[in-house]
């Protein structure tokens, strides 16, 4: 699906909206320098996409990144062939409704480099939320990152419940914990509210 | 609220109409079923050979996530542990070391060796029940009545120190809840020392038995490129030839000052699969005997915290290894008393991809083998 | 060949079991001994004292009713409920004092621990079944008595195996 | 006071030994004779003694005990009570019962477990019959779409077959057999060969998927086991020249089969644990796999017949097993032999009026009657053995035998995994088949060299 939107020139029209910091960043602080293992990787990807792609902290073994929903496939293929980064360890998505926006986070580890088992390289990205979620069918959608990372399948299977983001070219988009007659809110948003606590 | 929702675009499985063929007999595997745990595999068999498999976990989900975001950092903790209450200090550990970072608060020495061995009990006692579930899965009863039995030495230890016998709700941010109690090294490692033994014992009746060597090597093969593009995680992993685990990897706590041995075997078949949890069982019990000689004799085992923490603006990951494997946390704050975000990723539901993986083009009889050697917990998966 | 020495081997094993002790604790007759007499917290010190986290004891000269173990269950289970108590039971000027649902208590002891004054600790007692709802509420007059309990078998190790004698 | 059973003690014991004595006993009483007595007055009975024997005569004999023994005597070389009790379902039905009692307490023990012990009170020895109560009050669901006649015949069919399996086996000499025919073995072949058809009538009968399955497995094995056990016989048959069972046995009055054929009893007792589906082989009721396999749609008491019947099958083929390769009733004879008055007319009581009542056999009772004819018969043979010779009563040879034959297959169960369809299949069609034609050379080899065998050297 997404072959138009990666072979379109990414560097003529930055997206309006380039993933701004999610509204908990931290204040930029005096914090100590970023260690150098940490910058190295993540300078070889900001340098390769350097409009869409905002590092968002670099702490020891732990780095962030924060893509554009429309290069996150290109992204996501970098790293898999440029650095040693090969599965994807978890998913979150994460609800903003005062942004109006759902956040998505791909957490990459690595087993084949022992120098990189340690890192844990978290891919972010945001889609559109809308206030009356019909999932499969309105602006929250993703490509899926399933050809990069086969692990992501059902993370993104429950992602796709839970919050109600889409994911194409993901084979299998089914319900995968909840039962098959829920008829609610995606229940992971914020406006859903559940009884009691 | 809203119109209702269509689900997806395809039914839902078991719901959709099918092309019936003549040759593929679907079998609905749970979850009402004595092989399949609480979750559901619909399997297609043609002949004896299983031509698809569709696991179909959520029997038993709870919510977690969401749950955590309306509690507070304290009072999450006995809920966190119950996607598995056999192994709580595990699942319990990366989301308090998450904690930790976010209100910012150091642990003493003594609390580190002291969830090390708390830790490493837990493991050897989920190993032991899940080893027991492996063995009645292939129709050994022995097999699940002695670790079921020896289970019990270990589950005295956790009441001694913890006061529970399953959910010990025993880590806390800032340390452990309580000391251990008086004379406890010694009886530690008395039961540990014995535990060993027992478990050592079961080399002859079942991990060289031939039949059982028979029946599981060379089932459900999964290459080193698989396990590592499948992303799986834990004894999975090890049994397919990549030696990772996060104990050595990315040692917390006092990791770095014990000496672990990583258990990692070639082959990557069910026999594999289910030895490597023996395995580290044997490493466990070493672990432990290193940590009960290491621990300092005295000291508090616990930072004091405040009644309600506020955890700073930001975000964390913490991963540990668990005893299906790597159990991360994902905690997003925005400073309040609750997280913002709650995600655990669990090892059982990273190994679960793995599953039609194997199955497929498996024989039936090796289902349940194939199954429960992914080290699979379905309430922790379904969270 | 060495499918045959496995196999007896495996039976050797299995007949040589015949002999080990059982390992069974026969739990009417017989109750495993505890460490200490119960769960309880060191508000000083911030720390812990090991033992059962068994059926709460509420000491009714230190209790004064200040709600911090009620909102310490808020999150966990909601099973703790103040009630009103006689004013005639000291120290408490707002006269109201924990009543416990162990119909719904998972026994973490978080209320132990948020408790300043010394006054709710757990005790060894964990045989609490009844045969109605309400007879799982725990009222602060019944929380107050000190539980009886009979609990003396240990675990034996020795030669034979270990059992619990 | 932390033992292990703190309330134990040998009064309790006792109390508790002579407290269900007493219950038994009151039932007996107050039932059990009753009925008996009432039976008496519509069964027509035989002549004793040139007095036919009506209901009034046994009734008032009953009280009479010198005329209790003939009236014993004709009631147990009755066929009903060849059928019903002694060689036939009741003692087999007993031995199974035992079975399933020893089966649990020596898997808890290997398995660190206690197992039954409060029914009963002294080791859970009243376990069975407590859940033969619980299954028979439970309520039997037949699925909706399933053959009903079929579906209920299959467990009667079941039991019935494994009767008549156990209707074959003889336990003592003289004839102690329900039906003692000629081709004995032959007809232990063609009563296997009705198992699986029972099988998989019910597995088809109950319209549900597991049990399909699980039936089919069934059909698989036994079909596949079946010719290495008709073959793995074949070499005793050989040897013997004989198909009767009950003179497979006399053959063995000096040494057991299998002492020349070893290959044979593994190839026999292997395929034995297949078709009674025991554990290494228990794939048509492989629990984490089908569910309960063929079984699984059975409910109360249908299911307790099954299981009645498989014991039942079990104890035929631990028999069979006996009778084939270890002799039967043989064992250790007096040394030197006993004169045959001795055993026939009883010891002798110096300054004693009356018959000599001390005997070796007791005349009349099946454990103990000695029969002289079959004496005289042996020693013509040429072999100096008469069942008379032995130390104790053939029939606790055989009983023990076949006990200890039980535990062997009841071991397996504790040690070993279930096996797979095509691992199972390739044992039978490739091992067994052609361990059971070794066999079968060997025993020809002995023929061909006269070692044993019709006028071989033995």
């Amino acid at each position: 699906m997404s072959t138009a939107e990666t072979t379109s020139p990414p560097k003529a029209t930055p997206p309006p909206k380039a993933t701004p910091p999610p509204k908990a960043t931290p204040p930029e602080k005096s914090e100590p320098p970023a260690p150098a293992f940490e910058k190295s990787y993540i300078d070889q990807i900001s340098n390769q996409f350097a409009n869409d792609v905002e590092v968002e902290y670099i702490k020891e073994n732990r780095t962030k990144v924060n893509v554009t929903k429309e290069k996150i496939i290109d992204v996501a293929k970098f790293i898999k062939d440029n650095t040693p980064f090969d599965h994807a360890e978890s998913v979150t998505g994460v609800d903003f409704p005062e942004d109006k926006e759902i956040g998505v986070v791909y957490h990459l580890g690595s087993y084949t480099d022992p120098s990189y088992s340690k890192q844990v390289l978290a891919l972010a990205t945001r889609v559109p939320r809308e206030e009356n979620p019909n999932p499969g069918n309105d602006s929250t959608k993703l490509p899926s990152l399933r050809d990069m990372f086969y692990s992501v399948e059902f993370h993104e299977r429950e992602i796709f419940e839970m919050l109600g983001v889409y994911f194409e070219s993901h084979p299998d988009n089914r319900r995968l914990l909840l039962p098959e007659d829920w008829a609610d809110l995606p229940p992971l948003r914020k406006d859903f509210k559940n009884k009691g606590r | 609220m809203t119109e209702q929702i269509i689900p997806t675009k395809q039914m839902p499985p078991g719901l959709q109409v099918e092309n019936i063929d003549d040759r593929i007999m679907t079998l609905n595997v749970g979850p009402q079923h004595p092989g399949s745990g609480h979750m559901r595999i619909i399997v297609k068999i043609d002949g004896d050979y299983i031509v698809d498999a569709d696991p179909d976990p959520g029997y038993v989900h709870r919510g977690e996530e969401k749950m955590a975001e309306s509690r507070n950092y304290i009072t999450n903790i006995p809920h966190l542990e119950r996607p598995v209450i056999h192994d709580s200090c595990n699942i319990l550990y990366p989301y308090v070391l998450g904690v930790e970072e976010l209100v910012g608060i150091e642990v003493p020495e003594r609390a580190k060796y002291v969830r090390v061995i708390a830790a490493e009990l837990n493991r050897c006692i989920y190993i032991q029940y899940w080893l027991a579930i492996y063995g009645i899965f292939l129709g050994h009863s022995t097999m699940f009545m002695w670790p079921a039995g020896d289970r019990e030495l270990l589950i005295d230890l956790m009441e001694k120190i913890t006061g529970a016998r399953v959910t010990h709700a025993y880590f806390i941010p800032g340390g452990v809840r309580n000391d251990v109690p008086a004379n406890f090294e010694d009886v530690c490692l008395r039961q540990v020392n014995y535990f060993e033994k027992r478990i050592k014992e079961y080399a002859d009746i079942f991990y060289d038995n031939p039949i059982l060597k028979a029946r599981t090597e060379d089932t459900g093969v999964l290459s080193k490129e698989d396990a590592i593009r499948l992303g799986t995680t834990g004894s999975v992993l090890r049994a397919s030839g990549v030696d990772y685990d996060v104990r050595v990897k990315e040692p917390y706590d006092v990791y770095d000052e014990l000496d672990i041995h990583t258990n990692v075997l070639k082959s990557g078949d069910s026999y594999a699969r289910s030895k490597i949890p023996w395995l580290d069982m044997l490493e466990s019990c070493n672990i432990i005997r290193q940590a009960l000689e290491k621990m300092p004799k005295s000291g508090s085992v616990r930072t004091k915290l405040k009644p309600n923490p506020k955890g700073q603006v930001g975000e964390v990951y913490h991963r540990v290894e668990s005893g299906r494997g790597a159990a991360g946390c994902h905690i997003i704050s925005d400073g309040k008393v609750e997280p913002y975000r709650l995600k655990l990723s669990v090892g059982s539901f990273r190994n679960l991809i793995a599953l039609p993986y194997l199955l497929k083009g498996e024989k039936l009889g090796n289902m349940p083998a194939v199954y429960w050697s992914l080290n699979y917990w379905p309430v922790e998966a379904d969270r | 060949m060495g499918t045959a020495t496995g196999i007896i081997k495996a039976l050797n094993s299995g007949i040589k079991h015949l002999a080990v002790k059982r390992f069974t604790l026969r739990y009417p007759e017989q109750k495993l001994k505890f460490v200490g007499d119960g769960y309880q917290f060191d508000p000083a010190s911030g720390v812990a004292i090991a033992g059962l986290k068994g059926r709460h004891m509420l000491f009714h000269d230190h209790c004064t009713g200040c709600n911090l173990c009620s909102i310490a269950c808020e999150g966990v289970a909601e099973a703790i409920a103040m009630v009103k108590v006689p004013d005639t039971w000291g120290h408490n000027k707002k006269a109201i004092m924990p009543q416990i649902d162990y119909g719904k208590c998972v026994f973490c002891g978080l209320c132990v621990d948020a408790c300043p004054f010394y006054a709710l600790y757990m005790s060894n007692d964990y045989e609490l079944s009844s045969f109605t709802k309400e007879g799982l509420i725990y009222t602060p007059a019944q929380l107050q008595v000190k539980p009886q309990v009979q609990q003396d078998s240990e675990l034996i190790i020795d030669k034979r195996g270990a059992r619990h004698g | 006071m932390s033992v292990i059973a703190p309330k134990f003690r040998l009064g309790y014991f006792l109390k508790a030994i002579f407290d269900n004595a007493f219950w038994i006993l009151t039932l007996v009483t107050l039932a059990g004779i009753p009925a008996i007595q009432i039976a008496l007055f519509f069964i027509p009975l035989p002549v004793i003694d040139g007095e036919l024997l009506t209901a009034f005569l046994a009734f008032t004999w009953l009280f009479n005990p010198t005329m209790q023994i003939p009236l014993i005597k004709a009631l147990i070389y009755s066929d009903l009570f060849r059928i019903a009790a002694f060689p036939g379902f009741g003692f087999a039905a007993l031995i199974a019962a035992g079975t399933i009692f020893v089966e649990r307490k020596m898997l808890a023990k290997l398995q660190l477990r206690v197992g039954p012990f409060y029914c009963g009170k002294v080791e859970g020895i009243l376990q069975l019959a407590g859940d033969g109560l619980k299954l028979i009050s439970k309520e039997i669901i037949i699925p909706a779409k399933a053959d009903k006649p079929l579906f209920w015949a299959a467990p009667v069919l079941f039991v019935g077959t494994a009767a008549a399996f156990v209707a074959l086996i003889p336990v003592a000499p003289g004839g102690w057999v329900v039906a003692d025919l000629d081709v004995g073995l032959l007809a232990v072949f063609a009563v296997i060969g009705f198992f699986p058809i029972i099988t998989i009538l019910s597995a088809w009968s109950a319209n549900s998927k597991f049990p399909f399955i699980g039936g089919i497995r069934a059909l698989h094995q036994m079909v596949s086991f079946e010719i290495p056990l008709i073959l793995s016989l074949l070499g005793v048959v050989i040897l013997t020249g004989t198909l009767n069972l009950s003179e497979i046995v006399e053959s063995q009055s000096s040494f057991p089969w299998i002492i020349f054929m070893p290959i044979g009893a593994i190839v026999f007792f292997t395929t034995m644990l297949a078709e009674l589906e025991r554990i290494p082989f228990d794939l048509p009721e492989a629990e984490s796999e089908i569910v309960a396999g063929w079984l699984t749609e059975f409910s109360g008491m249908m299911y307790g017949l099954v299981q009645l019947g498989s014991y039942l099958k079990l104890y035929a083929f631990a028999a069979l097993f006996v009778i084939i390769f270890l002799g039967g009733w043989t064992g250790p004879v007096f040394w030197p032999p006993l004169d045959t008055e001795l055993i026939t007319e009883g010891i002798p009581i110096p300054n004693y009026a009356g018959d000599p009542i001390l005997t070796v056999a007791a005349p009349g009772l099946p454990l103990l009657d000695k029969d002289p004819n079959e004496w005289v018969m042996q020693e013509q043979g040429g072999l100096v053995y008469t069942s008379g010779q032995l130390l104790v009563s053939g029939v606790i040879w055989f009983v023990l035998k076949t006990v200890g034959v039980i535990f062997f297959i009841l071991l397996p169960r504790g040690v070993f995994p279930r096996i797979r369809l095509d691992m199972l299949l390739h044992i039978g069609w490739y091992k067994l088949i052609g361990l059971a034609f070794v066999n079968i050379f060997i025993a020809l080899g002995l023929v061909y060299a006269g070692v044993i065998g019709p006028g071989g050297i033995l």
